[in-house]
Formats: C-alpha cells, structure tokens, sequence
C-alpha cells in the first residue's frame, strides 16, 4: 500500500511518455516503438493485436517482452520487421525509429535489406521455423549470400562457423541434413545460427524456449547469454514466462491485450510490481521455497481479441478493479525513472 | 471389286464409285489438252476406315475402294451403263449358249516387278485362292452355281497368255457383271503364301500393294489408321500412256469422324471433294468455290414386314400390308426427311435402272394410294378394326384389343431413325401403338434379323426357312438394300422364299419362278428379260413383301476448279481424266 | 407403456434437435459461401424441373416433320427442299416460335421437352450410379480399415488395380459388351466408380478406428457390426456427402460421354444423346448440340459449387 | 544411405507393377474375348447378300484369326506371344500391332504433353498469383473461372471450339492434319483447339490445386522465417512455399497424367480426328479386335504404373522427409 502510494507520486513528477524521449541515454537506444497500433481487420471485426505499445531497446540490453499468449507479443515483433500479413493486418499507426529511419515508413526494399541483417528474428518452434525441404545449411547459406558479398564457398565457409559456434557436432554433415533429420534443441541452435549469420545489431527471440524441454531450454538460455555478452548486440526476447525473464533479461516489458501495462528494469518488476497483471504473474511463479499444494492462477480468461472490454483491458479479471477502470483508458505514469505502468491505481 | 448389297442406312451422302476401271480414249469433252499433272486431291469421308488392302480378306466396301486405286478391274461401265470393255480387259465374250465366257486382256498389263499380267494369274486367283478352302474367301458364293441340288464352283481355264475361259454349268445372263469385277493377284507373290492363311494375311506384298505395277492410275503410298489413305500418281497407269493421266499427284482419302466436319472442311478449302447431307446441300450449292452435283444412288430404304411367327399374324395377309403402306406418306419421308434428296420407291428397281419400267406399278404411299381413311377401311374389313362412334375406324387385335407393333431399326443411322418416327406417327393415326427400338447395328442384325428354328441346335442365318424365327420378336424394321441397277436379278437374296437375305420371311411360288427365269436361258434375249423384270416389279409392287420407301439422290461437292468430272450414277468411272484448273 | 412412449419421444426430440443443430450449423456454413448456395439453388430447380416440368411442356417423343429444325425464339434460319423435277431448291426464312422456345430437333422434336425430360435422365444416371459407388466405396472402405490385416490388404490390392485400370477404358469395354442400356450404363459407371470413395473413407475410418469412442465401445464388448454400423459409418457420413456431391458430376459426364461416342442409350433421350445427334448437324442447327452442353455444364458447375461449399463447411481446418 | 532402400523400394514397385499390368491385361483380355459379338461380324449382312451360308464363312472368318478355340487357349497363347515380344496381328486394321502402336503413339503423346505442359504451366502460374492475392479480385475471378473450368464437359468444348473457331471463323482447320512435320508451327498451330479442349479441365484443377497447396504453406511459419531473413517476396513463393506447394501437385499433376491418357484424352482425339492411340484401340474396341485393345490398355496400364513410381521416387527428392518402408 505504502509502495503504491509512493509510485503514484513518482508519476506525478514526470508525467507523460515525452519525458523519456530527450533521456540521455538516446545514444544507446537502438530500437524505439512509439504508439504502435497493429491491426487486424477480419470478416468478423477489427482485431486490435496490438494497440499502442511503446518501448525502447537499448544497446547491449535484454529487453523482455511478456505477457500470456494473445497479448500481442507476437505480432510486436512481427511489426517492427514489417512482416504483418496484409490484408487483413496494418501498422495503423506508431513508430518504429531503427537508425534513423522508420520503419513502418519504410519501403519494402529497405525493409528487406533490415531483415536479416540488421534485425534478425527466431522464432519459437524451430520444426516449423524451417523450411523442410532445404537442408539447414542451404538455408544458412541463402541469408549470408543475400546480405554479404560471399562467393558460395566463402558462405559455406562462414556457415560452418556458426555452426560450430553455436555447439553443433559433426557440422559438415550437418550442414546437408534437412531439418527433420535433426533433434528439438540441434533445429533451434541451427535456427539460431542462421539469425546471426550476418551479425545483427537486434536479434528478436519469440520464445525460443518453448517448444524444447527443461535440459534444452536451459542451453538455449545460455547461448543467449553467452551472445549478448559476445557479440555486443540487443536482444528483443519474447517470452510469456516470468522465470525465464528473471533469469536473462535486463527489462522487462510486460503486455496485456495489446498494450504495454508495466515497464521496468527486471529486478524491480520481480521485487516490486506494480500492475495488478504483472503482480498477478509474479503470484503464479512457482516458488521453490514455499510449499504449497496448488499453483495460483489468475482468475479468468485472456480477453477476446474482438469484444475487448471497454476501459482498462485486465479489469473484468483484476481484484482491484475501481469505477474508472471499466470506463477510461489508464494513462501511462512513471513510478521511478525507468519503471512506467498504465493503471488507474497510479493515476 | 464387289458390290455389297445390303447397306446400313448411315450416310446417305455416300462417296461416289471409283470404278476399278475406265476409259481408255479421251473422253469427248477433249479438255485433257488443258490438263497438267498437278495438286492434291483430297476426298473426305466419315464412317469408318478400310480393314485391310488385302482384299480377298476384306469385308467392307472401303476395302475395296481403297484397292481400286491401284488396281482395274477387268471392266466398267459408264453413267449410261456402256460398258467399257478396254480396261484390263481386251474383251469378255459369252458363248451364245450363255456358259461359256472367254475373256482376253491387254497385253501390255505388268506387274511391279516387270513380268506381264497373265490369264495364268487370274485363272489362279480364281482357283488357287477365291476357291480355296484354305483362304474362306467370304463372297466364293458369287463364282457358285447350283448342280443338281450341289453347290459348285465355275471352271476357270487358262487358253494362252492373255486369254482364259471361265465356264458355267447354267445358265445366268447377268454373271458376266461378277466377271467385270475381277481383280487378280499376282501368282509369283502369292504361291510363297499359298496354303498358310496366317502368312498370306500377313504378307507384306499385299498389305503394301507393293505388286500393282502399272494396273492402277495410283500407287500406294502411305496409310494411317484412321485418318488417311494416301496414293500417288503411277506414271505408268497403262491407260495414261497417251494421255498422261492422271493428272493428280497424290489421291488422298481422308477420314473424318463427324459428317459436320467433313463439310466444314470442304467449305474451308481444306479438302477437294465430299459428300454432303441434305440439310446442307443448298449451301453449298450457294457457295461461289464449290460445284455440287446431285446424282442418284443405288441405296433404297424400306420398311420390312415380319411375315415370320413371330410377327404379327396380319402382316401375312396381303391386304394388310397393303393397307399399312397406303398409311405411309412417302411424299413426306422425300420431302420432309430427306429434302427433296430421294424419289419415292415402289418396288426394288429404281428409274436410273435400264430395266426399270413404271407399266402396272402399284404405286402405294402417293398420291390417291396414300389414304390412311381407306388404309383403315381395308384393316376393318380384314376384321383388325372397330367402328367408335363417329364412324371413324381404330384399328385393332382380331379381339378387339390395341394393336401393338414392335419397330426395329439400327442407331447411328438419322433418315432411318427419322424414318422409323414418322412411321410410328402414320400408324398411331390408324389407332396402331408402334414401340421403336433402337440398336446398334450388329444387335439388330444378331437379334432381330437372324433367325433359325426354334428348338433346334441351328445356327442362326438370315433365311432358315419357312419356321425359323429371330431370337426378339418384330413386326417392322426400317433398312437400307442396295439393289444393281445392271443385274437387278441379284435382289432375289431378298424376295425369293429361299433367298439368303429373305429375313422377313416373305414366300411367293411366282416371285420365285420369276427370279429363276431371270436367271435362265430365256433370259439371255434382253427383251424376255425386260419383260420378267416388269412382271417381277409389278408383282412386288402389289404384294408388298416390304414397303419399298425411298431411293435416294447424294450430293456429291467439288471444289469448282476440278475439271472432267461426268456427274451420273457411276460419276466416278473416269476420275483418271480429272483435273485441277 | 405410457412411460415408454415419452421416452422415446424426449429421445427423438433430443435426437432431433442435437441433429438439427449440426445441420443448421453446417447449413451456415455452407450459406455463407455465395457460389454454393447458387449452386444448390440451380440443383433444386433441376429437380424441380426434372420431376414436374415433363407435366408443363409438350411431349418430347411427339415428331413432326414439317416443322424440323426449328431455331430457338429470336433466331432465324434458312431452309430448303430440293425440286427434284426442275433440280432447284425451295427456300424458306424460318423463324423461331415461342411453341418451341428453344427450337426443335431434326425430328420436329420439341428442344425444350427434351431438355426437361433429360434432366431427368441425367440426375437419375447422376444419383444412381453414384448412389452405388459411394455405397460400394464406403463398404469396402470401413470394412478394409475396420478389420486391417489380410482382408485390408486384399481389398486394397483390388482397389490399387481397379484404379491402375484407364477407367474410361473400362467403362466403353462393358458398354460395348453388355449392350448400352441405361441400366448397364448406370451400373458400369457405379461398379467402377467407388474406388476413390474407397480409399478415402479408409483413411478416414482409420484415423477414427483409434478414437477414443470407438476404442470405448470396443472395450465395452460391442459387436463388429455394431462399431461399423453405429460408430464408424455415421462419423465418415459428412465425407461421404462430400464424395457424393463431388461425383455426382463426373458420373452425369460419363454418361454424356459415353452418349457422345456413340455408347449411350439411345431409348433414353439423356442430354448426351442430344448432344451427340447435335454434332451431326452443328451447321444446319447448332442449338441442338449447344443447349444440352448448356445445361450438362451447369449441372456440372452447380454440383462442383456446392460440393465444394459442403467440403469447406465441413472441414474444420478451414474455419476462420 | 538413401539410395539402399530406395532402389529396395523400386524393385518392390516394379514386381508389384508387373501383377498389376498382369491382372489388368487379364481383365482386359476376358472383357473383349467374351462379349457377344465376333471379329466376323462385319461380314454378317455382306455375306447373306452373296447367297452364302452365313454360318460357314463366319466360322472360317473365326478360324482366320484364331478367335474359334477356347478362350484359355488364345489367352495362354497369346500371354505366350506377348512374353515373347510378339504383339500380335491387329485385323482390324490389318498390320502388326507393335507396328500400329509405333506409327499411332506419337499423335497421343504430343497432344497429351503439350495439354499437360500447356495446363500445369499456365495453371501453377494463375494458381499461384490467385494464392499469393488471397480474397481480391483477382482471386475470385480465377477461382470462378476455374470453376468453369472443371465443369465444362471437355468434349462439348471441343465441338464448341470447332462450331465457333473453325466452322464460323475459320481459323482453324476442322480436323487434326497429319501430313505437318511433327516438329513445326502449323503442327503447333493445329494443335491449338485440341490442346485447349483437353488442357482446359486440367488447367482449372492444377489452378485449385496449386492455390490450396499454396495458401497451405503460405501462412507456415518458415515462410516468415524466410521473409524475416530479408529474402525478396520472389524468393519466398517461387523457392520457400512453392517447393513445399509441389509435393502434393506433383503427386496430382503425375496422376491426373496417367488418368488423362484414357479420358479426355480419348475424346478429345476422336472430336478432333487424332488418330492417336485412343483413337485406335476406341475404333478397335468396336472392330472386337483384341490384341489392339489389350495392348493399348497394357501401355496405358504401364505408363500409369510407371509415372506413379516416378512420381515416388521424384517425391524423395522433393521432400526429403518421406522415406518407403
């Protein structure tokens, strides 16, 4: 109650999000979404996936995005590489600031020359996430030609090493199996390889840890760790567990129905959350230490995309739901200098 | 080369006769000074190919036809029946006891390995081959005669190098026309094949027609199932010594498989000549490239009465079968069916004939002999009737109960499945039910033309005598014959009681008498003849054994730039003379 | 016995209502797609038109000569008779009249009589031949993946060489042999026709055979007859209709084909056996041959609309 | 380590092809041998007119080809013959049936490639555009049109096309003209209205086809991945989707090959007047000229066979994920 009430008048000294925008660590911001609205524009209604989501990715950092599935994580990422399906999906409105240019301004020419090299993105199931009748190594291959100007050996060559970076074994045999012919965790290292293949300076990671089990999950996690430290670039990782946000991320944006509800570095979203939803998913988190029969949970359901309730979208599910919640859109307030939350509570 | 007698009724548009034969002096309309040896002639038909070149194994007249590009005949005769002697043959001469026929060729006939053509090579064509047992060669009933109650063959004997006899036991004035048809083959191919049928089916000689030297104005060149015959020029033709003829490069039969677009091809300028249809004869006739000429045929249709048990017991009865041909208006199948394209029939010679005469034809079907009133009339007084009310007649079972007529007719055939409608529409207006059933030829041909006695292990034929019966029982049948105009004697297969085609079981002892003495000495003197020919039509005309319908006329069109064409009844016997413009 | 009867009346309610509900629902379906709702509309007027229409027009074996060859209303043609006296021609300008709205055949026939009744024809050929196929197919397909094993294998192998086997082919072959009667038309198209049926509901039956409710009712000591009877074959009835829907056209095309070469009925006046008197005469009366064709695409067209309706409707994959 | 199972697999395929071609000749053979009507039955009218008995001379006819003894006899004899490579006396058309086959085959096979390469080419193109353009106009229109196009009856087409383009405009000949070199552009041009007949329906079911197996993969994730690595839009349909797309077209495209040789196809060469091998064994069929019918058949048979084995093992290639066990 008390930390509540404190936050509430952090907001109230730097209201607004312009205040962050002339933040001196500009320099180091590499990737900046403002307002971004995508969306879908179905037979049956607009689907709004993602419905004004701001944040920055800084240089060097691993920034969370999280959120229970549905929330728009997904297609955040989606939109920042300009890979919306259109129709029925549309950036409707935001920005998208990458070195000086906007992408959602950008032609699909520029588009193009981002992707893969300057942003790269994994995807969750590595099964899927690769094309089941190129082998791996073609696969690899084909993005380091695109972007570099490598003779196909020279590309082989290259391949191989991030390959072999990334832990594979045997790689030159490797390299010709298809990607059935290769396990869970060899697919998503492979995957992961391929991402990096021409150095990016954003790599995106929508929850690579999901579809692999715990042994796996936990190479994968580090191999993340071991890239940021390497490489010097900024991980967008997406995931819906708060676990693994703890274990790698250094922020941590936390969405729901579409919309950024809390920001935050990770240690102060963990030990002091401040929206209900992020207090609500912290409350889920297992906790080895207390012994209790039951996992909590919060009570009811993600919203439906198409009937999204009026007002804040968490209230129909939030124990502190007050009048004003169901009829007016929480504004964005600053609790501290990096910790911002959309919530009545802090309004 | 043979003539077949029955025709399906399929298309009446038939292809004219290219006779195996023809003049050998320029023909007085002395154009062939204008002629030069030039351009492709192409004739479309539709209806089916050839089966073989191999024609002694042929059964279809395509067959022959083909052959008779590259091969004579011993004689022909033009559109006004003048026989035309200097074919192949020299001269055909007939004893005056009518047994004996000495026939001379020319001596100029080679076959295509130089050695001449022999009176040895006919005499072993006819013996060795058409006679053989070996071979079954199918129409050997032709060169038959009945002796003493035995089936025998005629003596064929050779005299010298280009003459041989041929010598008959009885007397048939009208055999000498069987003569004209002869084609031989080559004794020094065929004696390697002799006595193996599987070989001499197989010979490659024959099926090439690689050994007809210089009997035939074409040689072989080239055939392609099912699309395209093709012969070319035989520089040698011994009747084109003088001439040059003919003045065709290739001769190309195409087939087609709709009539539809075998027209449109001639109309298009893709093909020189084809037959056309009625519907579209004014057209074409219209059509500033195209000359089309209207001749007559040989073909007639008619409507066969089942006098067999399992007929209908009236149709035995000649009044009855009289009164249904009075109710069908042949005017109607002429005009209307064929578009003017036919001239109604009366008995089975047709004008164009030599033999034909009109004295005492009883002309049913037209004119005051077409009145279904007086048709119904002559049905009641027979007891096949009764009076309704309004004094009109229904015609009717003996008891009373409606009468039901099974019409059989083959499919594929439209004017005979016109036909067979508008019967069906005259009868129902005498009060008679006619059931049409429409089958493919070879079913109507099995099931309903066939017959043999029943309960016994006969195989079925044609004519199984008097008892016999078809396996499906029918009352009517609509069918094509071919009658010959020059030997009208062959239709007794039709009308005479044991003759092999008499399916419907007609019997008449003087119809028979008269198709005997057609055959007989008397009938050497042409007048007697005339007069057995007039008495035989007049007496079918009267009996109705079948209701002669139609004859039919064919339009044959040409590209207008071929020259020497002579349109009539055998328009195609100088077709070596033709020409390009 | 009062008890009883209530019983069974809530059962058929139940019954009723549950199965109203899918129908409704696929229904919805399918409704929702515009193509397949025409094409259904034009089935059932063809029905309509197949069942009663022969009451409203003229009767289609009634020839007359005199007024052969007539064009459809608003058409005019030129025929002529042939003098064969003075050897010139009688022309006349021949008009299309609303007694025969579509024209008339070579035979005076009426066209539009025609059509009607080989409507009839043709949707009975279609629901026949199908009929068997599908029966056959469905048969052979349950009981080949009911049972696996030898019998699967024998029933496959004679499935895999009936459909190795050219099926126009086959179908002429027995045509010609037997005779072209409708009846051996009809079932020379359904005996050969069931092979993809067949295969299909195999497959299908084999994803079910594993499915919790037939592993239950096996478990609790049903009959073979039973699962087949009341588990299998109404949980492959949805692919079925499918099936049927989709064949049925390619059925009513082979009898038209059949027709076209000369194979067909020639009793029955189906709409191939029109067609194929009409390409005799494309030139003197090109309607002949072109209404039947008409009327046997569309036919076709509609059946392939709403069969292809009824797949998406009943395809769970294809929901959105 | 492919290639041991697979050619396992081959010489499986083919033993089991050889029963198959076996069972189906067999068929075939019984099929034409007992139906009631004879090779003589062309001479039945022909032969009463000459006054001769029917019966005797049919029976000779019988004896000529070898149609009088009993059934099995002919079929050990002729299966004798078959294996030894002699195919038999067509007499019907009075030549060596491997002779018919050599001279007919050719007019089949350029109808049914040019159809067939005509239909997949044009029909993968629209099939893909239609796919890519998901829901506009476009798309409706060509699924429309494909529609239309499934449901023509190809043989009403075909008279159609020839009323319309040859009959009333003249553009065309009215028949298929033999005598053009095989290798030259009025053959091509002949074979335009044919082409269109038979390739029309298959055009319209390889648009369906392609556009579904299409819009299957189009929304898979690899296909982002693909797009994600900066790959123009090109790229990502014509190799990513399209290679994944052509594995069940293949496979339908293949089939539809093989069934095509006696369906459409058949039509098609008798509305045109090919005299291709449909042509042939249809006309020999109603000649009852068996070895011409089973042969044709045997070929069809085995070509089926054979382009179902290639499509497997084409298969391999495409996707490397099937393996035959």
């Amino acid at each position: 109650m008390n930390a509540t009430h404190h936050h509430q008048r952090a907001a109230e000294q730097s209201p607004g999000p312009s205040h962050f925008a002339g933040n001196v660590e500009m320099d180091n911001v590499v990737l900046k979404v403002n307002n971004l609205k995508t969306y879908f524009f179905t037979r049956r209604g607009v689907v709004r996936a993602v419905d004004g989501v701001s944040f920055d990715l800084k240089k060097g950092e691993c920034l969370c995005l999280d959120g229970e599935s549905g929330c728009g994580k997904t297609v955040t990422a989606l939109s920042i590489l300009g890979l919306i399906d259109s129709p029925p999906g549309r950036i409707v409105c935001g920005q998208i600031n990458y070195d000086g240019l906007d992408l959602v301004q950008c032609s699909s020419r520029q588009l193009r020359k981002i992707r893969g090299n300057d942003i790269a993105i994994v995807f969750q199931e590595a099964q899927s996430a690769l094309n089941p009748v190129l082998t791996v190594g073609d696969q690899i291959i084909e993005q380091i030609k695109l972007h570099r100007p490598l003779n196909y050996k020279e590309a082989r060559r290259r391949a191989v090493e991030l390959l072999a970076e990334m832990g594979i074994p045997s790689v030159e045999r490797v390299m010709n199996y298809y990607p059935h012919q290769l396990s869970g965790g060899m697919k998503q290292r492979a995957l992961i390889a391929m991402s990096l293949s021409c150095d990016p300076k954003i790599l995106i990671a929508d929850e690579p840890t999901t579809a692999v089990d715990v042994t796996i999950k936990a190479q994968i996690l580090d191999t993340f760790r071991e890239l940021k430290a390497k490489r010097q670039m900024s991980l967008l990782f997406i995931t819906h567990d708060l676990a693994v946000v703890a274990e790698i991320g250094d922020r941590a944006v936390v969405m729901y129905g579409g919309k950024d509800v809390e920001t935050a570095p990770v240690s102060e979203i963990i030990s002091n959350p401040k929206h209900p939803y992020t207090a609500g998913l912290i409350a889920c988190l297992p906790d080895v230490s207390k012994a209790t029969d039951k996992l909590a949970s919060i009570p009811g359901t993600t919203p439906d995309p198409l009937e999204m309730p009026p007002g804040c979208a968490f209230h129909p599910r939030c124990d502190r739901a007050m009048a004003i919640c169901s009829q007016q859109q929480p504004p964005r307030v600053a609790v501290s200098g990096e910790h911002k939350v959309s919530c009545h509570l802090y309004g | 080369m043979r003539k077949l007698l029955v025709f399906i009724v399929l298309v009446l548009a038939s292809s004219i006769t290219l006779a195996g034969c023809a003049k050998s002096e320029v023909s007085d309309t002395g154009t062939t000074g204008m002629a030069t040896v030039k351009g492709i002639f192409i004739e479309g038909q539709s209806g089916g190919d050839a089966e073989t070149l191999n024609w002694i194994l042929a059964a279809d007249a395509t067959s022959f036809s083909y052959v008779g590009h590259t091969l004579d005949s011993l004689a022909t005769y033009d559109n006004e029946f003048n026989i035309q002697l200097r074919c192949l043959a020299k001269d055909v001469e007939v004893s005056p006891d009518g047994l004996v026929y000495t026939i001379t060729i020319r001596d100029d006939l080679k076959w295509s390995n130089g050695s001449p053509v022999t009176a040895e090579d006919y005499v072993y064509t006819l013996k060795n081959l058409m006679f053989s047992d070996w071979l079954n060669y199918p129409y050997k009933g032709d060169w038959q005669e009945e002796v003493n109650g035995e089936t025998v063959f005629v003596t064929p004997e050779v005299v010298d190098a280009t003459t041989f006899t041929i010598t008959r036991q009885t007397v048939d004035p009208e055999f000498v026309y069987t003569i004209y048809d002869l084609t031989p083959y080559p004794k020094y191919i065929a004696v390697n094949y002799e006595g193996d049928v599987e070989a001499f089916t197989q010979a490659p000689e024959f099926n090439n027609l690689t050994y007809t030297g210089n009997l035939g104005p074409y040689r072989f060149k080239e055939w392609i199932r099912n699309d395209r015959f093709v012969v070319e020029r035989n520089p040698d033709y011994y009747l084109g010594k003088d001439v040059g003829a003919p003045y065709f490069e290739q001769y190309v039969i195409k087939i087609f498989g709709t009539s539809a677009t075998r027209q449109a091809a001639l109309e298009a300028g893709d093909i020189t000549y084809t037959g056309i249809e009625p519907e579209q004869a004014n057209k074409f006739r219209n059509l500033p490239h195209i000359k089309v000429y209207t001749v007559p045929t040989r073909g007639y249709t008619l409507l066969a009465y089942n006098q067999r048990a399992n007929g209908w017991e009236g149709l035995k009865d000649k009044t009855v079968r009289q009164a249904l041909s009075m109710a069908i208006n042949k005017q109607t199948i002429s005009q209307a069916i064929l578009l003017g394209f036919a001239e109604p029939a009366f008995s089975f010679i047709p004008q164009t004939s030599p033999w034909f005469t009109d004295e005492g034809l009883v002309q049913y079907g037209v004119g005051s002999l077409y009145d279904k009133k007086k048709a119904a009339e002559l049905l009641y007084h027979k007891g096949y009737g009764i009076k309704k009310e309004d004094e009109t007649i229904k015609v009717t079972n003996k008891d009373g109960s409606p009468l039901h007529l099974i019409l059989a007719v083959n499919t594929g055939s439209k004017p005979a499945e016109d036909i067979a409608f508008l019967v069906r529409k005259e009868l129902l207006e005498l009060g008679i039910e006619v059931e049409i059933k429409l089958m493919p030829w070879e079913t109507l041909l099995r099931q309903y033309v066939m017959n043999k006695v029943p309960n016994t292990d006969q195989e079925p034929r044609y004519n199984n005598g008097p008892e016999a019966v078809s396996r499906e029982p029918w009352d009517l049948l609509v069918i094509g014959f071919n009658t010959d105009l020059l030997q009208p004697s062959g239709s007794y297969v039709f009308f005479a009681s044991h003759g092999g085609l008499n399916f419907m079981g007609y019997s008449n002892p003087e119809v028979d008498e008269l198709f005997k003495r057609a055959k007989s000495k008397e009938a050497l003197d042409k007048e007697a003849r005339r007069q057995i020919y007039a008495e035989l039509s007049r007496l079918l005309s009267q009996e109705q054994p079948v209701n002669f319908l139609v004859f039919h006329r064919a339009n044959h069109g040409f590209q207008k730039n071929v020259k020497g064409i002579e349109p009539g009844i055998n328009m195609g016997y100088n077709y070596h003379l033709w020409y390009f413009e | 016995m009062i008890k009883g009867l209530e019983d069974t009346i809530i059962k058929l309610r139940h019954f009723w209502h549950s199965n109203m509900r899918l129908v409704s629902y696929y229904w919805e379906r399918t409704h929702r797609n515009r193509l397949a709702t025409c094409g259904l509309a034009f089935i059932v007027f063809l029905v309509l038109l197949a069942l009663i229409g022969p009451f409203l027009t003229l009767d289609p074996t009634e020839v007359n000569f005199e007024e052969k060859n007539l064009p459809p209303v608003g058409f005019t043609v030129e025929q002529s008779v042939y003098n064969i006296e003075t050897g010139e021609f009688i022309t006349k300008k021949v008009a299309g009249t609303w007694k025969h709205p579509l024209g008339t055949d070579s035979k005076g026939r009426d066209m539009l009589a025609m059509i009607v009744s080989g409507a009839r024809v043709s949707l009975f050929v279609g629901l026949i031949a199908t009929g068997i196929a599908i029966i056959l197919g469905t048969i052979i397909g349950v009981l080949s993946a009911y049972f696996g094993g030898w019998v699967d294998n024998v029933m496959m192998r004679f499935t895999d060489i009936m459909m190795t086997f050219p099926f126009f082919l086959l179908l002429v072959l027995i045509v010609f042999i037997f005779g072209p009667s409708l009846i051996f038309i009809i079932l020379a198209i359904g005996l050969t026709g069931w092979t993809g049926t067949a295969r299909m509901v195999r497959s299908e039956s084999l994803s079910l055979r594993t499915r919790e409710f037939v592993l239950a009712a096996r478990a609790l000591g049903a009959s073979d007859n039973r699962v087949v009877f009341r588990h299998l074959i109404p949980n492959v009835i949805s692919l079925i209709i499918v099936i049927a829907t989709l064949s049925i056209p390619g059925v009513i095309l082979a009898e038209a084909a059949l027709s076209f070469i000369g194979l067909g009925d020639p009793t029955v006046p189906s709409w191939g056996i029109i067609l194929e008197a009409g390409q005799h005469s494309l030139d003197t009366a090109w309607w002949v041959a072109v209404e039947p064709g008409i009327m046997l695409f569309l036919t076709v067209l509609a059946f392939n609309f709403l069969g292809d309706g009824l797949r998406d409707a009943f395809d769970p994959k294809s929901q959105i | 380590m492919r290639k041991s199972w697979l050619r396992d697999y081959i010489i499986r395929r083919l033993f089991y092809s050889i029963i198959i071609a076996w069972g189906i000749l067999t068929v075939t053979f019984i099929l034409v041998r007992v139906g009631p009507s004879s090779p003589a039955d062309r001479y039945l009218a022909n032969l009463a007119a000459s006054g001769q008995d029917v019966t005797q001379v049919i029976a000779a006819i019988e004896a000529r080809y070898g149609v009088d003894r009993p059934i099995w006899e002919q079929y050990t004899d002729y299966m004798t013959n078959l294996f030894r490579g002699n195919w038999g006396w067509s007499f019907s058309t009075s030549m060596p049936v491997i002779e018919l086959i050599k001279k007919h085959w050719i007019y089949s096979f350029q109808l049914i490639l040019l159809s067939s390469l005509f239909a997949a080419f044009l029909g993968i193109l629209i099939g893909i555009y239609s796919a890519v353009k998901q829901y506009t106009k476009a798309d409706y229109t060509f699924t429309f049109l494909s529609f239309i196009g499934i449901s023509i009856p190809n043989f009403w087409l075909g008279v159609m096309l020839i009323l319309i383009f040859s009959v009333k405009l003249g553009l065309f000949k009215t028949y298929y003209d033999t005598t053009l070199p095989l290798f030259s552009i009025e053959n091509l041009k002949a074979l335009v209205l044919p082409v269109i007949t038979l390739g029309t329906g298959m055009l319209a079911a390889y648009v369906r086809y392609t556009r579904s197996a299409m819009l299957d993969n189009l929304r898979k994730v690899f296909v982002t991945t693909a797009r994600a690595k900066g790959l123009p839009e090109r790229i990502v349909i014509g190799k990513h989707v399209f290679r994944n797309a052509l594995l069940p077209l293949v496979t339908i495209i293949l089939f539809d090959l093989g069934s095509i040789v006696f369906g459409g196809a058949y039509l098609t060469e008798i509305v045109f007047g090919i005299p291709g091998l449909g042509q042939i064994s249809f006309k020999a069929i109603f000649a009852n000229d068996y070895p011409v019918v089973v042969a044709v058949t045997l070929i069809g048979t085995l070509v089926v066979l054979l382009v179902n084995l290639v499509t497997d093992i084409i298969y391999t290639y495409l996707d490397p994920r099937i393996r035959y066990d």
